[in-house]
């Protein structure tokens, strides 16, 4: 297998090195990538959808098409790690633990038996419980509010600055997962269970699709935000703007129900037990 | 542009991506990978390409390596290359 | 003239197909085969309602749909299609009776399947008879060699297994291999696959392309069973017996030869085969096989065996009668196809009532069985007379006609041929009938009591012994049918 | 000498994207382990990705954020002093892509644990072999 | 008629498939209706795409109503068109014979499985029709991801076989992609017809030779390209049998149909046969693509596998035919993308039903169907005579223009190859048919055993109507190939091609 890959690579390296021979100079400003499509993107992206971040403006609106698509991806890949992990619940429930917060003595109920003990004292544990740190624990607590704000500032702000709905739906996962990491999985699942997760990705998707809906719905092409004017105020350009943000929304919320069901799914392998 | 940062970044990304591969311990290779995703990240930064940068920082870094440790967690460490 | 638009033809064809899910449906065997029996009536009537329009020397056509650029999926009824149609309509009829003493007297298994892809073999054997150019002739030809795989294989044992395979490796094998590809570089080279009287094949073909051509037909379509491809003949023997004497004696082999002679007269056409010298060529490969034919045939003990090896020469005459490219000739090979179709069915027919009543398959066996089945052994004299080519049977009237056109061509190594192979059939044949009739045989059969095969199998024979008869007094419509083919 | 070395220096980040791109490559193909495989898909992905951002770099302009102001009115973008915003894009949706493949494929390689407990691809194939 | 059919087609069952995914965790009941709503609603869109073609109505569509080159399109023509349709048929009527195995195998599941499903289809369905080059790739990807997935879902393999699909796959669509990047970086374009327009005075770049030839490499990953088809066969066998049914026939299919297109349409035919002059290699991979696929097959010992080997076989009809670069070739690579599509759909709807009553699909399992499951196997043998190609099944016809073209551009090797697979065919199947209708040998011999004394044990009804249609297909197509090649091919067919 070695000698094989060796020989592979060899060859495709040798080809590829054949190409960039050719290539125009890093940094060109006059190649023709920067000189064809591209400069309308950066010339008109203020005229016509009121946005000065070029990104954006190609990303949810010129070629918003394929970031719908995009955004489906990760739908696809939520649903299939779904489908691929989760165990379903009909098997028999394994002893269960309980363990008392203050003291820490754990309990263990056999199968048929009844926890008699007041339960808000108790945390049902399993069998690969640790201790959770003190310091790391309450950082992280604090800290999770603020991330959430900045998840939810990156995307609304996509528009002016780098951001949007992907890099904000994923810090929004992200802190749910690091709710999860710090804690364990039961608490994050407390704060954000399956079914919400599972339900905010396609929710999210159809959110982007619905817009693009809507427009056909109005009489105009597929994503051309344009059709939005009848609905928001401020014209066809500002409703391109409003049509982006929309889009920026559904996008941020399916990422991040996404994010947090296939971590879930992989961190429990769909047992949704305590996690890592 | 600074061009001996540029060169640094461009070699630890090698470096990073290199030892990803080779250590003999997955949750290494995770952290690895997460290093030399986050140096992507910089470098791209550098680029000029603040978005993707971006994204690569919270997607690549953050996210990405997470998966990472959770499948490496619920299977085994054990490699043997 | 004009050829007759009509939907006749489709019809005929359609007839058997269309029985089919009502026999697979049925659960009551005399219900099945009252369909049968309706269906090969039916066939044969609209079969015979075709035929004043084509005795009057028009053609009926039916065009269904253009599938390849100037290749449509076409029936047309000539007089050589109508010939044949109607030699294997009437005897589907024929066969069907005989197949309910036959089946019902071995209690065999599996009838409903049996008769649905009869059935189904009619319909392709129908529509190869119709077909109006290679394409169709070809579809009806692969149909019909698969509708017969499970009807070689009905014993479904060991044996029925290998001559299966036997069977499908030669012909499919041939079909693909050599017609398929041959078909097309015809359709390459003219863009057509249209029978015509004169041929499609251009005239400015290199000799060398248009031989390899005419060799890949010949050989491609092995149901002719011309040497070296006939091997699979004796082995598809093992099929209940009138599965051999319809399909092995009429049907299958005769869509074989009717492939040949449409792709000799229709593709090549007369006078290019004339002026490349590729007739000579065919006819020393169809005289070949008709020695070496009959030759085995002589040292044959099995009666089935021995049959289907006086086929394959048979066949040949055939062959013959299109490669001498004399109008005699040809008449007497498409002639040959009725005479030997009825002469051929009566023996099977004979060997299959005495495998009913006696459970004997060997020559051997069958010394002094004339006194305990005179009746089938008489109409086994009579089918052997014809096979032969004596008088008074319509055998004698085919060879008669390749006889002149041998004469007519002035090929003498042929006439030759003809004359030793009759002679050679005669030393065959005779020996039987002499043994069953003059030899005391073993002490089962010389009870002395007459104890025929039952009555469904018994009648048939009957009919086409005296129709084998009947046709050297009448052979009006066979004859005029060929006469009309081979201008 | 001079000239070759001029053509490694001007398309600097290509090569490195050729070497990360082969690193990734050679760790699918060679790599008994799974996860690792998996590692070098991921790496084999980024490389690519830093190809196109390369592809969009232009010397001597700024991040394609256009400068604006809400009182002016418009006035004209020179395209020439930013960076070219496509290449980004498609980044974008190709890394989204890329960790979208993570996670099917890491689902499966758990998957995959769960049913041979080994991520070794020679010790799988061993037991499918002789189970 | 509908200027909005070209985005309908994909937006119908990917709204479709969200509501699937919602309704799995809401009214888990809804989502097979939602499923078929969605593929009717495709498979009506389709139809109604096929019928704008032939009045000659252009289905341009912009998203977003940006212009080409800035923003996305979508086009309908000559060549795609059909290919729509197949996929929205084949996808329609999988999904109907899919209900009993799946409530069976994993029903807790359903929800997810057909959210896949769907995605599955359109992504698919976007590959086609898409006019960018990037597009295609972010789709190729919706189809990689769920093709992942629901071939892992299958038991055994499945599993390791999926994650060797996953690699192969990305290292296919990712040389893809570098090949788009290539053409991006010295056309600065990514519209397919305007890199075609800018590629024109290039043609003599590095650049473009090598990323022809990456992206040809990646495309044959995807497509199972002998040597490249290492993954394939593992992972249709070990997939659920309504996955194997619907992945194998159509992504291979599909696969073919990109390249084609991108040949057709980015790359121009001018450059890949004047100036590459590749052809010549390229037929000869395709010959050893079909030989080896068939004499691979034949040392199978189980039917589902062997079938995926007759599908590496038979990308090396369709690359061969379009490599000849003659128009009967090429007629029949495009024909065989539908027909091969038709049979091996039918095929594997088979396997699957046998599968779904018996457990597996290993040689010595099928002994005596013929008797237990007559309405399976005669449909079996439908498909299995459209492979050996015999007429009228639409099978024959394929293989008629492919041979025509080998033919007409003098390839004997192609010629030989196509002949030989089409009698390896006839050994294979007959193989299955000889053990479906003769084992256990002599047992069905003797009167005892009359009509219906075998207990028939057939897949359920709901398998068995989408089976048939699919075997009825395969003659109704084949008559129609006139129309089919007169109407729609023959305007695919660039002026170019001799």
């Amino acid at each position: 297998m070695k000698a094989l890959g060796l020989i592979i690579v060899a060859l495709v390296g040798a080809i590829l090195v054949y190409a960039t021979i050719d290539f125009p100079p890093f940094g060109d400003p006059e190649s023709p990538a920067s000189l064809h499509v591209s400069p309308r993107y950066l010339e008109k992206t203020l005229e016509e959808t009121a946005v000065p971040n070029a990104v954006t403006s190609v990303l949810a609106d010129y070629r918003s098409f394929d970031t719908m698509f995009e955004t489906t991806v990760i739908f696809c890949a939520g649903v299939a790690c779904f489908l691929l992990l989760r165990v379903p619940r009909r098997r028999p429930p394994a002893p269960r633990q309980f363990r008392h917060r203050l003291t820490g003595l754990t309990f263990r109920i056999k199968d048929g038996g009844e926890f008699v003990l007041p339960v808000r004292e108790f945390e049902p544990v399993d069998s690969i419980w640790t201790p959770y740190d003190l310091i790391i624990e309450t950082i992280c607590r604090y800290l999770i509010p603020f991330i959430q704000i900045f998840g939810l500032y990156v995307i609304a702000h996509g528009h002016y600055s780098p951001g949007g709905g992907f890099q904000g739906g994923v810090i929004l996962g992200a802190s749910i997962i690091l709710l999860s990491v710090s804690h364990n999985l039961r608490t994050a699942l407390k704060r954000m269970g399956e079914k919400t997760s599972a339900l905010f990705s396609p929710l999210g998707v159809l959110i982007y699709t619905g817009t693009g809906v809507l427009c056909l719905v109005l009489g105009y092409n597929f994503l051309d935000y344009q059709a939005l004017a009848a609905l928001l105020p401020g014209g066809p350009i500002m409703a391109r703007s409003h049509g982006i943000f929309l889009v920026e929304v559904g996008v941020g919320m399916a990422v991040m129900g996404t994010m947090v069901w296939i971590f879930k799914n992989l961190a429990s392998r769909g047992r949704y037990d305590e996690g890592l | 542009m600074i061009w001996q940062l540029d060169l640094l970044i461009l070699t630890l990304v090698v470096l990073c991506g290199i030892g990803a591969l080779m250590i003999r311990d997955l949750l290494g290779a995770a952290i690895l990978f997460g290093a030399y995703s986050f140096m992507m990240c910089l470098l791209w930064a550098i680029m000029g390409a603040v978005d993707v940068a971006f994204t690569e920082a919270s997607v690549g870094a953050g996210v990405s390596t997470v998966f990472f440790i959770a499948a490496v967690y619920h299977t085994t460490r054990r490699t043997k290359d | 003239m004009e050829p007759l638009p009509s939907l006749k033809p489709l019809l005929a064809v359609l007839v058997s197909l269309g029985v089919v899910p009502i026999l697979m449906s049925s659960r009551s065997a005399n219900v099945r085969e009252a369909w049968t029996f309706g269906a090969a009536g039916l066939k044969f009537l609209l079969v015979l309602a075709m035929l004043p329009t084509v005795l009057e020397g028009r053609e009926l056509v039916c065009t269904l749909a253009e599938v390849l650029p100037g290749v449509a999926f076409r029936l047309r009824v000539d007089a050589l299609g109508m010939l044949f149609a109607l030699v294997a309509s009437s005897l589907w009829i024929i066969t069907s009776a005989y197949s309910i003493g036959y089946m019902r007297g071995l209690q065999e298994h599996g009838q409903t399947r049996y008769f649905c892809f009869f059935a189904l073999a009619l319909s392709a054997t129908i529509g190869a008879a119709f077909s109006a150019n290679l394409f169709t002739l070809y579809l009806f030809y692969e149909m019909l060699s698969f509708a017969t795989y499970p009807l070689v294989t009905h014993h479904q044992d060991a044996e029925a297994r290998r001559s299966g395979r036997k069977y499908l490796l030669y012909i499919v094998g041939s079909s693909i291999g050599l017609v398929l590809p041959a078909m097309i570089f015809s359709y390459h080279l003219s863009g057509t696959l249209e029978f015509t009287s004169q041929g499609f094949l251009p005239r400015a073909g290199s000799p060398v392309l248009l031989g390899v051509l005419l060799f890949m037909f010949l050989f491609g379509f092995a149901k002719a069973a011309v040497m070296p491809l006939h091997a699979w003949l004796p082995a598809a023997m093992v099929a209940p017996t009138p599965v051999s004497a319809l399909l092995h004696a009429v049907a299958v082999v005769k869509v074989g030869v009717f492939c040949i002679l449409r792709v000799l007269t229709g593709v090549f056409g007369l006078d290019l085969l004339a002026s490349f010298h590729l007739g000579a060529a065919v006819a020393c490969v169809a005289a070949f096989t008709i020695i070496v034919a009959s030759l085995i045939a002589l040292t044959q003990n099995e009666l089935k065996r021995l049959l289907a090896f006086s086929t394959i020469g048979q066949l040949s005459y055939i062959v013959l009668g299109a490669a001498l490219l004399s109008p005699k000739a040809l008449v007497g090979g498409m002639v040959h196809i009725a005479m030997h179709a009825f002469g051929k069915i009566t023996l099977f027919f004979c060997a299959g009532a005495i495998y009913v009543a006696t459970r004997k398959k060997y020559l051997s066996d069958l010394v002094g069985i004339g006194k305990r089945m005179p009746v089938t052994m008489a109409a086994f004299f009579v089918g052997a007379l014809s096979v032969i080519g004596l008088p008074p049977t319509g055998g004698f009237l085919s060879k008669w006609y390749l006889v002149l056109g041998t004469l007519q061509a002035h090929q003498w190594p042929m006439l030759l041929v003809i004359l030793s192979s009759s002679l050679l059939n005669a030393a065959y044949f005779f020996p039987i009938v002499y043994r069953a009739f003059f030899f005391q045989g073993d002490q089962s059969l010389s009870d002395n009591t007459t104890q025929e095969a039952p009555l469904w199998c018994l009648v048939p024979l009957i009919i086409t012994a005296v129709c084998t008869i009947l046709f050297f007094f009448y052979p009006f419509p066979f004859l005029r049918l060929a006469e009309l083919a081979g201008l | 000498m001079e000239e070759i070395l001029g053509l490694v220096i001007a398309r600097y980040n290509y090569w490195i994207y050729i070497t990360l791109m082969m690193v990734g490559l050679y760790g699918m193909i060679a790599k008994n382990n799974l996860v690792k495989k998996i590692v070098g898909m991921n790496i084999f992905q980024t490389a690519i990705i830093l190809f196109y951002v390369s592809i969009g770099v232009k010397k001597g302009a700024t991040i394609p954020i256009i400068e604006h102001s809400h009182d002016v009115a418009h006035q004209a973008v020179r395209a020439a002093d930013y960076i070219n915003p496509l290449p980004h894009v498609l980044m974008l949706t190709a890394i989204v892509v890329s960790v979208a493949t993570l996670g099917v494929a890491l689902a499966v390689a758990v998957t995959v644990y769960q049913r041979h407990q080994t991520l070794e691809e020679d010790e799988i194939l061993k037991q499918i072999r002789e189970p | 008629m509908n200027v909005h059919y070209p985005a309908l087609l994909v937006i119908i069952p990917l709204l479709a498939s969200f509501f699937i995914s919602a309704a799995g965790w809401l009214r888990p009941v809804w989502c097979f209706p939602l499923a078929v709503a969605a593929m009717a609603g495709s498979l009506l869109v389709s139809l109604g795409l096929l019928v704008d073609v032939l009045l000659g109505i252009p289905g341009l569509y912009w998203f977003g109503g940006w212009p080409p080159p800035w923003g996305i399109y979508y086009r309908v023509d000559h060549l795609n068109t059909l290919v729509l349709v197949i996929i929205a048929a084949v996808g329609f009527v999988n999904l109907m014979a899919a209900r009993p195995t799946v409530e069976r195998d994993f029903p807790e599941k359903a929800g997810p499985f057909y959210t896949l499903y769907v995605l599955f289809v359109t992504g698919l369905l976007g590959m086609v029709v898409t006019g960018d080059a990037f597009n295609l790739y972010v789709l190729l990807e919706i189809a990689a991801i769920t093709g992942y997935a629901l071939i892992a879902l299958g038991k055994g393999r499945a599993a390791l076989s999926s994650l060797h699909y996953i690699f192969m796959g990305t290292i296919g669509a990712c040389f893809y992609l570098l090949g788009v990047g290539y053409l991006y970086i010295v056309t600065g374009s990514l519209n397919m017809e305007d890199i075609s327009r800018l590629l024109q005075p290039l043609h003599g770049s590095n650049v473009v030779i090598v990323a022809f030839v990456i992206m040809m490499v990646g495309i044959w990953l995807k497509m199972g390209f002998f040597p490249l088809h290492a993954w394939l066969p593992n992972a249709y066998t070990y997939a659920p049998s309504p996955v194997s049914s619907l992945v194998a026939p159509l992504m291979t299919k599909v696969m073919v149909y990109v390249m084609i297109r991108m040949i057709l349409t980015v790359f121009t035919l001018d450059y890949a046969f004047l100036v590459l002059k590749l052809n010549d290699a390229v037929v000869w991979l395709a010959v050893i693509a079909i030989v080896a696929g068939s004499l691979l097959a034949l040392a199978e010992k189980d039917v589902k596998r062997m079938l995926t080997y007759i599908v590496v076989a038979e990308v090396g009809y369709m690359v061969g035919g379009f490599w000849l670069g003659n128009r009967a070739g090429f007629t029949g690579a495009v024909l065989h993308i539908v027909n091969d599509a038709l049979m091996t759909f039918c095929l594997f709807l088979a396997v699957g039903n046998i599968i779904h009553v018996k457990g597996n699909s290993r040689l010595e399992s099928l002994s005596g169907l013929f008797r237990t499951m007559p309405w399976t196997m005669g449909a079996l043998v439908v498909g299995a005579l459209s492979i050996i190609g015999v007429p009228p099944t639409c099978g024959f016809f394929s293989k008629w223009y492919l041979l025509l073209g080998a033919i007409q551009s003098g390839h004997y090797g192609f010629l030989a190859a196509l002949l030989g697979s089409s009698l390896v065919g006839v050994v294979l199947f007959f193989r299955i048919f000889e053990i479906g209708y003769f084992e256990p040998l002599g047992a069905s011999h003797g009167p005892a055993h009359g009509e219906g004394g075998a207990a028939v044990r057939e897949a359920p009804l709901g398998m068995l109507v989408p089976l048939w249609i699919t075997a009825l297909s395969l003659i109704l197509v084949g008559l129609y190939t006139g129309e089919i090649v007169g109407r729609v091919i023959r305007h695919a067919i660039p002026e170019m091609m001799l």
